[in-house]
């Protein structure tokens, strides 16, 4: 009666492959050869992606970029667990969650290049949220719109360790749940927000437990194993269709900067770095696949010339469609009807752009752009450039394909 | 058909009947639901529609954020905030998300949320349940910012932000919802969004009010001598500029009415829009009668602090006599 | 290796007085006889001053109020156990708790009164805070300053169980865990937020779980349980000061309406009001300090006359300092020093209030409050007045001493 | 005695120097320890102040919240938040609580935290990491906001932000971060809030700016024909009037520039103070060059979005053709 124990919780963690590429059988999830492959193609796929926006940025041609280099395993592994007929809701560092789900790479690029051509939505994943955490009541909303139509589907939505200290991660998994939203919420904790250790963002032993407070599941996986995500993910997300939301904690390791603007040399070891290079998600997953026979050195070689293929192909569309953003658009999706003060705006917009086109030199694009060129375009700043100056430098001065490997 | 029915009993009429025809839209927040909202603006919704009304926890950032989610999975959610001032819990979510949805992916994703909450004051009310921060909402770009001063616009307001693409910010004055039974058209009633009205015609003085201001307006004109032209704004954003100046351009002379602090307010706003493209036809500065840069004190000071038709003629006499 | 269990956790609960009032001595706290009376009092005192405040607001004379009923135990055994050095950090129904920290009860119905005067600090108890769940950051911040100077002290903040589903209060316990503040979040829960119940609010079996997340204590006690709370809340209040904060979920019930608008009829059964009527803090209380030997009916009669001269003191007071409200006060503290144009509005309010005396009927304290008698002051509204309008009528009829007991 | 140094090192060197001053300034916030800041701001103050500089956990309502209990516990709390557009995260304890404290404990309990924030366009910054909010800032009554624009009024200005009793919002323009070397007095430097500051005397017009816009106005004028005043109005809330209209009184021509959206900024409000008290001296509309009623775009469209001395320029030829 009078002390006594009401509740107990406890947090697993799962494996299925462990660092030298062994499977444990028991917690492997079903994948035919073909799926492995993908998987496989997609790891090294958001790998290369990542390296060559950062050599993009580097090159002044693209603006802050944040790689998730070292988490492959992490957002493929999840996001290929989801169906077509669900939704994505994913933070700032998805570009491996997006190319599993079938975005294709120009409009990454766009992103990062500062045309909202990139953050148009399709095929059901939301745009990039920079406001840390926020899209977790997003993908609350979504999951809880799933559970009112009765949906066999459901959202997985991606934040970071240094996310689970806002409020709206926490509220979105307390909602989710009183709300039974069929909503998955998937941490990737990679073990740094910018400069700040997962061990100075809470006193909890796990992020996982944070679901305790929501009353949900929750549970940890290695994170840079994409079989146990994998298994982890089809579960959790078995258990959002029927509306029992779950939040997911991966371990992972940010193994490059935080973004093109950061220097992780200030706040972290090279020990550290290499300890978790060696747990490399994608080379432990090669390991394996070359064990089981499903991957050679064949093979590996036409998977990589595939991509390299399509990555200049998408590069080379991403760099046309920069050539063509039109400023004045800004004024067009404010609202599904302009209103009138706003159409003025847009118009003395354009007529004070022609103006300038007669004063100014003009180009062959003309407009902003031609001025811009006309002034001799500095190699602009970039934000939270101070953190980065260093990176900057060496930045800078590497070519295309040097750069990316460690930040 | 016309029923004579109160703000807030307009206000239900509204959901209820938007609820029948459109079964995407969804009434939730904290106390709409078993309780019928803690003015009763949805009372017995729930029972009519247990599939599209919802109680929610008490998380205004969820009650926002949640509905940037509904908008995604096709619904139309019409959460309630308790009172204003407790939008602020979840001002990010309207500012970095709902309002900006639509221009960052290029009309790919639209939010058509429309935010209903009590706002303003005159009820001594508790502390921070009076505040009026409609100039912040109005500049938020791609916010839509509402607010009815009688029961049929309130009914056809709320409609028309209800079927509006966009997010609303639909600002219902407490000090409103049960002063007095007016005529409210039966069945579909819809007010424009974006359109002022004309209230009262006048010819040598604009007095521009929204809300609760407007009927302190109208009181201020009736005891006063004036020949004034009473202009509702209703929408306070987008702003019905040429309402405003087409009036200005024949009387010469304006005062601009809110509750809000003065510092900043929409009275600014307009100010600035009639030295646009109206200075040459004033014959005073435009008038300001607003609120204190003082926050809206305990409600034994309320009254102080509110502008009323006292204060209200007296703008109008200064307008005059300048 | 594979899966397993990474991390456990349990909440405890804790009674020390069982609701027949049988103490068990193992958990109970180290008390006198006079602090037991002490306790009585305060608990008694705090019943009828939320009694005579709820009659002041049903007569015209006071605003919206919410009264603590039920919930003395949980609120006077947890302030009681705070040093006079320490920090109290209450939210909007702490009527009791700012009794047992000495505050009188003028100060409380001035607050009521809808007047700043009753929120001026004093005592090392912050005013009453009005948003949800928002003053439990503050106390993470007093608690932080004291972890900084290492002072051997703590402060305790309350809130509710509807407070816990914000996001602030889930992150002012997972930075007081990260920064060692000494503090300790106490939520009362009472069961309902205005008409939702506690199980709509989290899908959590308890909410000292929310504890969990932030990798802090959480515990809980039977809030109705005077000397239970009194000794849970010294143990957090001990392990804060060392810097390790707790979360203290205590049991109880709001046995009277959210506030004087509110008419829990709408939304809750007799019948559970009739089973926490039986689990009265007071009365369970009472039957032990008699069987004790520390209450007789002579003694409670002294204390029942002592309160009731003191809260007719009181209220005299509270009714006099209303008749002193200068409105023009209201620019005098915004800014430690008035700005230009916040000087010149305050003339201007002064002058405009010496003209309206011109035109209308001056009363004896002229200016605005004479404008508002002399106008025929109306009942005022009062706020959130719909779902009240019920219990407002009956209020409107009642008098003093008829109502209060039942909202 | 003055050194040559950016803006961003002017902060450090305020900061520095306020926490040898007084111990009970403290510095905390999202990565200003030991990475000294993401524009490094706070460079190696963690290792010269161990017991004032501090690292939290990424939750912008609990850095602000934080800042009223460090505040009644009697600290200077000087939080960062790490771009403005979060400040939005933590809105409502900088309404709700930290501008009203004050007043509504009658002066017994003040708040006399400096909020530091990086804010404004022309870095090519990621999404939401450019807007300028301070006229919904400036529209809070007990809230100071500034704006430094060159490194010298950032240390000066700064350093009373960080001694004043109220809670100040310091907005750092952040293309100026490092835009310039400039002259900085060495040790103790006030800049008193609430002083604008005549960067530039003309006869012919006047040009109101604040933050990163004073650079681009004064561009604009030195390219320009006309004889202008250009006014850094340098706190914006409580704002220096009387600087304002002693110019306009003079010149009878103003151009107000900003870079956050036009409806609702502050170049209403300076409109309608002239309107209040200088309305006769105009000679023609005071125009307002402005950032358009869109949601900051991304960079790629970022130039297109801001004013700079092209518009600037454009803006005061009107005034003067007008
Ligand atoms: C609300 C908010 N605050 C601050 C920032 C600045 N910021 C961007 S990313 C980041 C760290 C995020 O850490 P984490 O959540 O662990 O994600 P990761 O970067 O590791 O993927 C910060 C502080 C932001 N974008 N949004
Ligand atoms: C941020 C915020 N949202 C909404 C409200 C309106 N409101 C006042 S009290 C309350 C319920 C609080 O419930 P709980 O936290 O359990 O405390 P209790 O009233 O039971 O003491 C609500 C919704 C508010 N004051 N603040
Ligand atoms: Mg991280
Ligand atoms: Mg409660």
């Amino acid at each position: 009666m009078v002390r006594e124990q009401v509740a107990e919780f406890s947090v697993e963690y799962v494996q299925a492959l462990d660092e030298e590429g062994n499977l444990d059988e028991a917690q492997a999830p079903e994948v035919d050869d073909e799926d492995l492959l993908e998987l496989y193609r997609l790891m090294r796929l958001s790998r290369r992606t990542d390296e060559r926006a950062v050599a993009l940025q580097r090159r002044g041609e693209s603006g802050t970029y944040a790689p998730g280099i070292g988490q492959e395993a992490a957002q493929v592994g999840s996001a290929f667990a989801l169906g077509d007929d669900e939704w994505m809701v994913p933070s700032f560092r998805e570009s491996a969650a997006y190319l599993t789900r079938g975005a294709p790479v120009h409009r990454l690029l766009w992103y990062a290049m500062g045309m909202e051509e990139g953050a148009e939505v399709a095929d059901r994943n939301t745009p990039p949220s920079i406001p840390v955490g926020s899209q977790a009541l997003h993908a609350a909303g979504l999951g809880w719109g799933q559970a009112i139509r009765g949906e066999d589907a459901a959202t997985l939505t991606y934040f970071g360790d240094g996310a689970t200290s806002q409020g709206d991660v926490y509220e979105a998994m307390n909602v989710a749940g009183v709300l039974d939203a069929h909503t998955v919420f998937c941490c990737q904790n990679n073990q740094w927000a910018i400069s700040v250790p997962r061990e100075r963002q809470s006193r909890s032993e796990t992020l996982a437990q944070k679901a305790v407070a929501a009353g949900i599941d929750g549970i940890q996986v290695d994170g840079n194993d994409v079989l146990g995500v994998l298994g982890v993910a089809r579960d959790a997300l078995e258990s959002a269709r029927e509306g029992n939301p779950v939040m997911v904690e991966a371990l992972t390791y940010r193994q490059s900067m935080h973004t093109t603007s950061d220097d992780p040399r200030v706040y972290r070891t090279e020990e550290e770095e290499g300890d978790w290079d060696a747990r490399d998600p994608i080379v432990r997953f090669e390991r394996y696949l070359r064990e089981e026979g499903v991957l050679d050195d064949d093979r590996m070689a036409e998977i990589a010339d595939d991509i390299e293929a399509l990555l200049s192909d998408e590069i080379d569309r991403a760099r046309e469609g920069r050539e063509q953003v039109e400023p004045a658009e800004m004024f067009d999706y404010v609202f599904a009807e302009t209103p009138p003060e706003l159409r003025r705006q847009r118009e003395t917009f354009e007529r004070e752009e022609g103006e300038k086109g007669e004063t100014a030199p003009a180009s062959a694009e003309g407009g902003l752009r031609g001025e811009r060129e006309a002034g001799g375009a500095e190699i602009p700043e970039s934000v939270e450039q101070s953190a980065g100056e260093a990176a900057e430098e060496r930045g800078d001065e590497a070519d295309d394909e040097e750069v990316g490997d460690r930040g | 058909m016309a029923n004579q029915i109160r703000l807030v009993e307009a206000v239900r009429q509204a959901l209820d009947e938007e609820m029948a025809r459109d079964e995407s839209v969804v009434v939730y927040g904290e106390d709409v639901g078993v309780n019928g909202g803690v003015f009763r603006a949805t009372q017995d919704l729930i029972e009519e529609y247990p599939e599209q009304v919802y109680d929610t926890p008490l998380a205004e950032a969820a009650i926002l954020g949640l509905g940037v989610g509904l908008s995604a999975a096709g619904f139309r959610p019409v959460p309630e905030i308790q009172f204003a001032s407790f939008a602020y819990q979840g001002f990010h979510q309207l500012v970095q998300h709902a309002s900006r949805m639509r221009s960052r992916t290029r009309g790919t994703l639209g939010v058509p949320m429309t935010v209903r909450t009590p706002y303003g004051g005159g009820i001594r009310a508790l502390e921070l349940h009076s505040e009026s921060y409609e100039a912040g909402f109005a500049h938020v770009p791609g916010l839509k910012t509402v607010v009815p001063a009688n029961p049929a616009d309130a009914k056809g307001l709320l409609t028309a932000a209800i079927r509006d693409p966009d997010p609303v910010m639909f600002l219902e004055p407490t000090s409103r919802y049960r002063a007095s039974r007016e005529s409210v058209p039966e069945g579909e009633h819809v007010v424009p969004l974006g359109e002022a009205e004309v209230v009262r015609e006048g010819e040598e003085v604009t007095v521009v009010a929204w809300g609760a201001m407007v009927a302190e307006a109208l009181d201020a004109v009736e005891s006063g001598d004036a020949d004034a032209e009473v202009i509702d704004l209703r929408t306070v954003s987008p702003m019905d500029s040429e309402a405003i100046l087409d009036s200005v351009r024949k009387t010469g002379r304006c005062v601009v009415v809110h509750e809000a602090p003065r510092t900043g307010g929409l009275a600014a706003e307009i100010v600035a829009r009639i030295n646009d493209d109206a200075l040459y036809y004033l014959e005073a500065p435009v008038e300001r009668v607003t609120g204190y840069d003082v926050p809206f004190p305990l409600f034994a000071r309320e009254e102080a602090y509110r502008p009323d038709a006292d204060r209200i003629r007296r703008g109008i006499e200064r307008a005059l006599s300048a």
